[in-house]
């Protein structure tokens, strides 16, 4: 895919900082170990998403950072908050942890559906902009939401195309278009995508980038579906750079109609 | 001396012990990396867990990375 | 690619010939012949379709069968024609002219639509198979009618996803769903496919190829549309392959929620 | 001898040519690739166009391939 | 509703007769007689269909026409024939049962999808109108198919918007709107409809009318639905008589913007 | 529709007032004051909407209220408000002008897009069900705001179907329904309806009522429309409680099978 | 005299009936409504009924009006 | 006395005059439905119409009842 990917004019660029690869991929759920490192490399994804949490007493859970660390960016989560402030602490634990600055924000407002707390989210977003923060906020495709995120300063913003893990796809790509009118940061749909046409859809959109994980994690062959949302990533963004026809409601014939026989 | 300080939520015994010694009750080595400290409700960055010593009714909360999405 | 490809277990087979490739691509309507060989050899389609028209008086044409004659399948079709006796003669012309016995079989009803005439299409049908053709037969999407196709000895069958040339996409998935379900034969898609997500939708379903020629010719940047639609239906094979989680309304956490911080 | 055959739907005078003559007539060499002929609504192989002679009244279809989809 | 359907320009007229109603409703799987009774009268429908079957040795069966035949047009169909010759046979014993030359033609092609057979379904419209009878034949919603059956003759032609019972609405609007742009017979959406907004989409594309059963019959509350399509109809008839408003990504303010407070 | 209304077991119930019509409906952009005034007769409405601005120079403006104050509740808007701080005089005012402490809270975020300020809508509505108004607020589709709103003391909540204008229709049921799910004041539909299936669609997720405007006002024949959006709402709502069949891939046979000619 | 002829697809003894006497056995009243015959292959109106005799090997369909979508 | 006063965001000349006054210049009768008056920020009752005197530097709303969705 080497010829493709450099025919890429573009790449995902996030904070000043170009990544060839436009999917991020958590890291959670996976069958085994062995099948969730298989699938990161077959996704091709640069970044994977990573949370913190307690030790627990009995110890344990060096492992993940020793087996990822040297190979992707990890991207710290706040996922599990419901509040500013217990996603600012989180965050900045992350960042201790990790040694990196760029943060997914994730405030939630609900158990049952996962969505955002949006005055929570934008209350935390401001704190760790001015923290220093590199800040990639989970929100709703609310398209005012969105565009307070990008004002506080927020790298990008990743609306959800459908609640996480619901593999509902892009429920509403009309908002989808208008964030990508009205926001000059990266858009990346975050939660939703259950299979490879979804990835495609919202890149032909015009979105950037995609995270996800359920979709892969959760699939019969994580690794065949990894390879299959890499790939569809890939000619969803090609698609759209190669400006696809109008829909039609009517046909017209591919094959000129000129000395046909009988004709 | 019997007072308590609480880690990660659950109270648990003052022995008057540094941070390091804490940590290596959860199996946490010395500036460990992929884990961080919190105390009292502000990171502790690891240069500075050797010279802590924890005080009665103190709070810390120990993290480190898991899987996530 | 090659280790992707290899690792699509199936490939797509007709008639007992295996292809690598699952897209077949016309060559009408592209902006000049350079850019037609650049965007099918970006495809990847080992197949392309042609079709044959009376020789003008100022005479010319050689030069297609040249171009591509050693590269590609080269796969006739019937366009055009109103009636089986047009389309069964003009499939016996291709034959002597191509040295193929391979042909896509259409008979229009309608020249709005280009909608297929069931009745005369299934009558062609049957008097090729007997001449000895391979037919790929394009059909409407009606389960019964394909069907039929497949029992009058047809290697695949064709079902359009929408109109000719209207980039509609796949106006009706249950369809083809219900297809998939009753056939044995292989099942590409023909006509419809507008961009990449469309062809990996098709593929999704449990469809074996895709047949697309305009949104290919017809878009700004055929070449790079072309590379698209190879990795759509990439994309969607291992999609289909993987076997994808299942829709939920609501969410499930892809982070697990133990020892979350202020828990 | 003033009769006509017809090609490709238009009539033309018969000059009791032989159909490689007439073929020549539209730049097509015999034996041609990519070319096919057909004679009063059947196919005529390619390798009967050398003896094949036109008759008064004959239709002759001659095609080759192009763009389609 | 009495204003309402004077308003209604145009009825629904067939064959030269005028209906007040644009509703036809079978009269198989209710809980009771009863209830079918109610729920018929709650549909304000004019016609109502009913099969002919075998009169089986232990007798019975004459209760429905006496039941029915005084307040209703019956509509017989030559439901579970799968040839034409079946077809044709049951129309005439119906038109000798009942003493009506009207007949909704359905010739099936496969038990599971319940989709027409094409070919013996035109065969069967040709014979029977050839002998006089008005009739109504059910078919895919293929255009060509359409048009053909219009020009043998019939006296409207009644697509289905999906698998008879299958409450799935309309698949596939578009085609729906080409037949309505090519054929001139009134169209009536023959199966599929499975709840009211269904009804009103099939009537806002501009069809004539609607052929239900099994989402009256099968609902929870037969006779409440029954009244939900009626006016599910009237709705959609009469949106499509207004001229809707044109679809637009993004807002319009209703409210004049001139005069803000504090603007 | 006496009996049909009657039959209705639920009526809509806001802030312990029954409403026999489930249609809120506005007064702005019709052709004429006679029209809008037809318009309102047929919808069936018994509360409309309208807006307060500043007395122009030029005088004029009691027309409105003497032409309306008698037959409908009137529901003053706080539109083209971007602060709570001007929608809380806004609503202040509306309810010194017309004696009424009921509003329709809206606090927008663009021009553009029309869509909600979340933030400032939150506050407003605190402070106004203080200040001792009934708030009917129109919201995003986002659960989680929506619950906030009835947290606050809201009366109902209005989520957008689609942008204000637009005429796209529910663009996202999946978030009405949750919504359902988890808000138990009243749901008003507001923004996005374009035709009389729209309508029906909300009503069927189980929304209680439909707020709407430039659908009947900017109608071909606002008239028309505004019977068609009545008996749309009313045919989704007895739908809704008749309990729909459940969507099937594959048919079900309405006519018994036992018993046919051949069989 | 034993024949037989064939009623809805199932075997039945000749007795020389007429068609009245056949649908008396299927409780159908002579020219009863909702009701039609057929008698090999071919619709057989009601008013025939009365002077119709079976023969032997004769095929008869009798059927009613049943509820139907 | 040449100050001014600001009603509905624009300039005006203040004649110390009373709240009614005002109002007559924009044809509202006193205590007309369908009106509303805002001073300085807040509601004014149209029952205080008649008793408020404008001060200079006052701010004034004055609105009404137009058509709105």
């Amino acid at each position: 895919m080497d010829d493709a990917r450099t025919a890429d004019s573009h790449g995902m660029t996030i904070a000043g900082k170009t990544f060839r690869s436009r999917l991020m991929i958590g890291t959670s759920r996976y069958p085994n170990q062995q099948v969730m490192l298989d699938a990161l490399e077959a996704s091709g994804a640069e970044i994977v998403t990573v949370a913190v949490r307690r030790v627990s007493l009995d110890g344990g859970g060096a492992g993940l950072y020793d087996a990822l660390g040297d190979n992707y960016h990890l991207l710290p989560n706040t996922a599990g908050c419901f509040t500013a402030r217990d996603a600012v602490l989180t965050a900045q634990l992350a960042r201790e942890a990790l040694g990196t600055n760029w943060v997914k924000l994730e405030v939630i407002g609900d158990e049952e559906t996962l969505f955002p707390d949006v005055e929570h989210l934008l209350d935390a977003a401001d704190q760790l902009v001015n923290d220093g923060f590199i800040v990639l906020p989970y929100c709703n495709d609310d398209p005012i939401t969105c565009k307070k995120l990008e004002d506080i300063g927020c790298a990008a913003v990743m609306p959800l195309g459908a609640p996480i893990g619901s593999g509902m796809g892009i429920r509403n790509p009309y908002n989808l278009r208008i964030i990508r009118d009205q926001c000059s940061v990266p858009i990346i749909v975050d939660a939703g995508v259950g299979t490879a046409s979804d990835a495609a859809v919202a890149m032909e959109i015009g979105c950037d980038g995609i995270l996800l994980n359920t979709a892969v994690a959760g699939a019969r062959d994580p690794v065949k579906m990894a390879r299959a949302m890499r790939l569809g990533i890939e000619a969803g963004r090609y698609a759209f750079e190669a400006g696809r026809i109008p829909k039609r409601l009517y046909a017209t014939a591919s094959t000129p109609e000129d000395g046909i026989i009988g004709g | 001396m019997n007072g308590s300080i609480k880690v990660n939520g659950e109270a648990r015994d003052w022995k008057d012990q540094s941070m390091v010694d804490l940590l290596g009750e959860f199996d946490v080595a010395a500036g460990q990396s992929g884990v961080a400290v919190a105390l009292n409700g502000a990171v502790l960055p690891r240069d500075d867990w050797g010279a802590t010593r924890l005080a009665q009714g103190d709070e810390v909360e120990i993290v480190y990375i898991v899987r996530g999405g």
